[in-house]
């Protein structure tokens, strides 16, 4: 059991040999690594789960021979070993349900450099989950940033380019403000490890000195990780790469990377800054305004939408805006909430994405709305995954979507000058998520089911070249989003475990 | 006003001119429409928070972080650790330049210009066709 | 020292600003060189060798020259070398 | 009056107002350097053929819309950056004093680096002792950062010699005729870089095997000899080179490199977190051959940097090796 310690390191670290090795191999086999690895860190975190499970406290770990303010190191609890689990889980899903497309997405013989993209995604997500030292968070957001960059751009016909640098110099803006707050609180701290700076930071506020510095380091750094994950004034990046990459690389960009980001500023939050300095500052009020308009103006940006995949792109501003106005509530309920939402969206959004690719296979290709008439009947199994993250989406009892909107709304209640404007943005929110979704949904159902004979040749083809592995995959998803929504007390309940010991 | 100036150029001249390099790389890197100068302000934005961070590891009158005739002493030597995260830093700067200059390479291929305003018009014509 | 190095420093804002209003792409460039060869003499000034070689050796060199070939590839110095080979 | 008027047309007032309204850039002129001209045969791909939609919609003269929202993005954007600056410098003033030794900055953190940094990690360069071993996972996602970029860079660049579809087989033609002004035989460059290449190597490789007693290690040494190698290649050209320097040596010497990297670094970390002996002696601090992996880890960092910025190069020149 002890040995079970290791197994956050080994996650990391096997992730980036295979990175590194499928760089020399060919992409059939890249494909296989890449699969075997995620399915390994599966299995390691789910080991280290439940290694924490019954601990009570964070393990530290340390990465070389030396203890916390001198050597790296990395730390782990319960909603840390979790959120690696479930990352993997939906990494793994994401990558079977999309490889069918990676073969004609991306030119011959670079195939594997996709693979490797995946495996260095992968540990760089593990890496910043796990990280306990502000540094090594930042280089590997950069590895993650360059890893995103390098899937939107792997689809090469023009549009992925541009779409790969408008994300580029986002993300490298955010990075830079980010990196300066690092600089400024390494000057006031002198501490790069989370839990010395955290102590130094103490001092610093109960001495009063640096009071400047310290709300410019939290507004820089809460800004740049705003940017990179896609906050509402800065979106605008959002609805072009996630509607051009590869399906894979959609659902792994839009349900994982921004996400990856939201849990660095969470952890920089609770165990660099301290929530008390947080709440003091004011930041927390301006990341609960932008979240709102973003859950309202995202909305209502994907109601205007034709395309079907950009109007899941936009629904992901929206939803990037719910988790920052369940952080900017500020109560650890809204934590809460904000953390289910993070598993809600990622599970949801990748349904939806790998289940509409079932729907174009069997729609010409074609992606607007009048395209995909019908296309329901014609891959049965498509259809109801996409209906039923649409309902997700929405808040349809039993469906996690449900049990995230439930839980913004309670954690709401606690703040009585933010209930108001919560509780008015879910229900604006919610109508228009309705209106978009459904409208889709409808679409796709429309029509008898034997109205489509005259091309049925040709779905039949279709049929038969829509993988296996994405409709396991798609099935695989919904029982996710199920079992969010059923047995949604063990994760919460595993979640405010997690938080009490984050910090 | 003066009293400030007066502080910043007594006290914080190198980190005051960080700043300032700070401020213009970010703006050449957000406002510039030009791909090349775009990456020019990337480069420039992450030199100066370098210099701001080595000029915090530099303590007057101290040698070198390099032991000198086996001198142990943590009062003689400057502070190491912001010389190691400048290392790594720079190396993040030149692997995103190069992919940020491929990039540009691509688009100049395709669109013939480097104005990125223009390339994104050119963009949405298409996918409006 | 503190005068030099007050110096050098008005030299990195006045190369910044150069960058950013230069029209002709080369000059920006050589510019920028220079900028990154004022940085690391900055940094042999505040102790950190380490810094300054590998900046002389990266931004001068290896980042400049990656500069200098995207321009060659998007035909930017072409017009000069033809000067050049009509003169010679 | 009318002469004033004519002034205005190039006054800064005007472009200004230009400027504002986002059809002209002070900064950025000439942006077009050179439009290639568009001779009939090369009919493959021209990315607005047959495009029918009207430039009206796009035309911020004629968009209403479209002028007052860049109108607005623009002023907003400038706002944005100068509020930053001025709230940086006025945050300044707040900071620590430059140069104190009671700096927060100088703490017990980099007193231990320094007081017991030869003796733990073997390496008299504190700075390298500290980035290869007390914060070595850092350095790690730093190579990897580099490994991604060329990944990210090969991605874009490559051309791929059975790749056929038109659009590789135009670059490729392109990158052909691009190969063709090489070697120049430029004569002085040829003598020059003869005496200068060896003296470059040499100088890199003395950087990255000092890199624990001198300053430098191998990220320097390698940009060093990377651009040995470009200056070399600039003036022998491409068959030069080839004879000892092609896709395959990248690919082997950098995978070699990583993984050795990776595999020193996993079992150091693993010792180190299960409190286990590492049997890999540090050796008498001052010698080359002392400090344990260091020496190791900078001769793989050294070798990828080196590949690395010569396939950048190449890459970029003709998107093969």
């Amino acid at each position: 059991m002890e040995f079970f310690r290791n197994f956050p390191f080994f996650s990391i670290m096997i992730a980036m040999f295979c990175g590194i090795v499928s760089s020399a191999v060919s992409g059939k086999s890249a494909r296989r690594i890449s699969l075997a690895m995620v399915t390994g860190v599966l299995v390691l975190s789910a080991c280290t789960l439940v290694y924490v499970g019954d601990m009570g406290e964070s393990v530290t770990y340390l990465m070389g021979h030396f203890p916390a303010p001198w050597g790296n190191e990395i730390r782990f609890g319960t909603l840390e070993a979790f959120l690696a689990l479930y990352f993997s889980i939906i990494m793994l899903l994401s990558v079977l349900g999309g490889w069918s497309h990676v073969i004609t997405d991306v030119e011959a013989g670079k195939e594997n450099l996709f693979y490797v993209l995946i495996d260095m995604m992968m540990s760089s997500l593990l890496a910043m989950i796990y990280t306990n030292d502000l540094f090594t968070g930042y280089v590997f957001v950069e590895i993650n940033t360059i890893a995103a960059c390098g899937m939107i751009m792997i689809r090469q016909n023009g549009h992925g380019i541009v779409a790969a640098i408008r994300y580029m110099v986002m993300s490298l803006i955010g990075s830079g403000l980010f990196l300066i707050g690092l600089s400024l609180l390494y000057d006031i701290t002198g501490h790069l490890l989370m839990v010395p700076a955290h102590e130094a930071i103490e001092t610093v506020v109960a001495e009063g000195t640096y009071r400047v510095p310290l709300l410019v380091i939290i507004s820089l750094m809460s800004v740049g990780m705003a940017i990179k994950s896609g906050l509402y004034p800065f979106h605008s990046w959002i609805p072009e790469t996630y509607g051009y990459a590869t399906p894979t690389a959609s659902a792994v960009l839009s349900s994982l990377v921004s996400k990856g980001y939201i849990i660095l500023l969470i952890k920089i939050f609770y165990r660099v800054i301290g929530m008390d300095v947080i709440v003091s500052s004011h930041i927390l009020n301006a990341l609960f305004i932008f979240g709102i308009v973003a859950m309202v103006m995202g909305s209502l940006h994907a109601i205007m939408q034709t395309d079907c995949r950009k109007m899941i792109a936009y629904s992901s501003v929206a939803q990037i805006g719910y988790i920052y106005m369940g952080i900017g509530l500020g109560t650890k309920a809204g934590m809460v909430a904000a953390i289910f939402h993070i598993l809600t969206h990622a599970a949801t959004k990748s349904l939806l994405f790998i289940s509409a690719v079932g729907l174009y296979e069997v729609s010409d290709g074609r992606t607007d709305y009048n395209g995909l008439r019908n296309a329901a009947y014609r891959n049965r199994i498509a259809g109801i995954a996409f209906s039923v993250g649409a309902l997700s989406m929405v808040g349809f009892p039993m469906l996690s979507g449900f049990i995230s909107k439930y839980l913004f709304a309670t954690a709401a209640l606690e703040r009585p000058h933010k209930m108001l404007l919560t509780l008015l943005a879910l229900i604006i929110s919610t109508v228009l998520n309705a209106v978009y979704f459904l409208r889709q949904v409808v679409t796709i159902y429309s029509g008898r089911p034997g109205e489509s004979s005259s091309t049925s040749n040709f779905i039949k083809e279709a049929i038969s070249e829509s993988t296996f592995s994405n409709r396991f995959a798609s099935i695989a998803l919904i029982l996710l989003n199920l079992f969010l929504g059923l047995f949604s007390e063990v994760v919460i309940e595993l979640i405010s475990r997690g938080l009490e010991i984050f910090a | 006003m003066i009293d400030f100036l007066q502080t910043l150029i007594e006290y914080h001249i190198e980190e005051a001119a960080s700043m300032i390099l700070f401020g213009i790389g970010f703006s050449l890197l957000l406002l510039n429409r030009n791909l090349i100068k775009k990456i020019m302000g990337l480069n420039i934005m992450d030199t100066a928070v370098y210099l701001f961070l080595t000029a915090k590891g530099y303590v007057y009158g101290r040698m070198v972080p390099i032991m000198n005739s086996g001198i142990t002493d943590p009062n003689a030597y400057t502070n190491p650790i912001p010389d190691g995260l400048v290392l790594t830093g720079i190396v993040v700067s030149v692997s995103v330049s190069a992919i940020l200059l491929s990039l540009t390479i691509r688009l100049y291929d395709r669109y013939h210009t480097l104005d990125l305003d223009k390339i994104i018009t050119e963009w949405r014509k298409e996918e409006d066709n | 020292m503190k005068t030099f190095e007050t110096f050098l420093l008005l030299g990195l804002i006045i190369c910044a600003f150069s960058v950013t209003f230069t029209k002709r792409m080369l000059t920006a460039i050589v510019i920028y060189m220079s900028y990154s060869l004022i940085m690391s003499v900055i940094w042999v000034i505040l102790q950190s060798p380490d810094l300054a070689i590998t900046e002389a050796a990266v931004g001068a060199g290896v980042t400049s020259i990656l500069f200098f070939v995207t321009l060659k590839k998007i035909n930017g110095v072409k017009e000069n070398s033809d000067n050049e080979q009509d003169q010679g | 009056m009318s002469r004033i008027r004519d002034n205005y047309e190039n006054s800064r007032a005007a472009k200004f107002e230009a400027w504002l309204r986002g059809d002209y850039d002070p900064m950025s002129e000439g942006m077009e350097i050179s439009v290639p001209k568009t001779d009939g045969s090369d009919d493959e791909i021209d990315p607005r053929a047959g495009l029918v939609i009207s430039d009206a919609l796009y035309d911020r003269h004629t968009n209403k819309a479209l002028k007052r929202s860049g109108y607005v993005y623009r002023v907003l954007s400038v706002v944005l950056c100068l509020v930053m600056i001025s709230v940086l410098l006025w945050m300044v003033q707040f900071l620590p004093k430059f140069g104190q030794p009671d700096n927060p900055a100088n703490n017990e953190v980099s007193a231990r680096y320094i007081e017991k940094g030869v003796e733990e990690t073997g390496a008299v360069n504190f700075v390298t002792g500290m980035i290869l071993d007390y914060r070595a996972f850092d350095t790690f996602g730093e190579s990897c950062v580099l490994f991604i970029a060329t990944i990210c860079v090969q991605i874009l660049l490559r051309i791929d010699k059975d790749d056929m579809t038109p659009a590789t087989f135009r670059r490729r033609k392109e990158s052909e005729t691009d190969r063709l002004l090489e070697p120049k035989n430029d004569i002085i460059l040829q003598r020059v870089s003869v005496v200068l290449v060896p003296f470059l190597f040499i100088f890199g490789i003395y950087i990255i095997l000092n890199g624990h007693l001198s300053p430098g290690g191998g990220f320097s040494g390698g940009a060093v000899i990377g651009a040995g190698l470009i200056l070399y290649l600039c003036s022998f050209g491409y068959k030069q080179t080839e004879r000892f320097f092609t896709i395959r040596t990248f690919r082997i010497v950098s995978l070699v490199a990583l993984i050795t990297y990776c595999l020193a670094k996993s079992y150091s970390f693993y010792t180190g977190a299960n409190h286990l002996e590492s049997h890999i002696p540090l050796g008498t601090p001052g010698n080359i051959l002392s400090s344990g992996l260091i020496l190791v880890l900078n001769i793989c960092v050294g070798s990828v940097v080196a590949c690395t910025m010569y396939a950048f190069y190449t890459l970029f020149r003709k998107g093969d090796f």
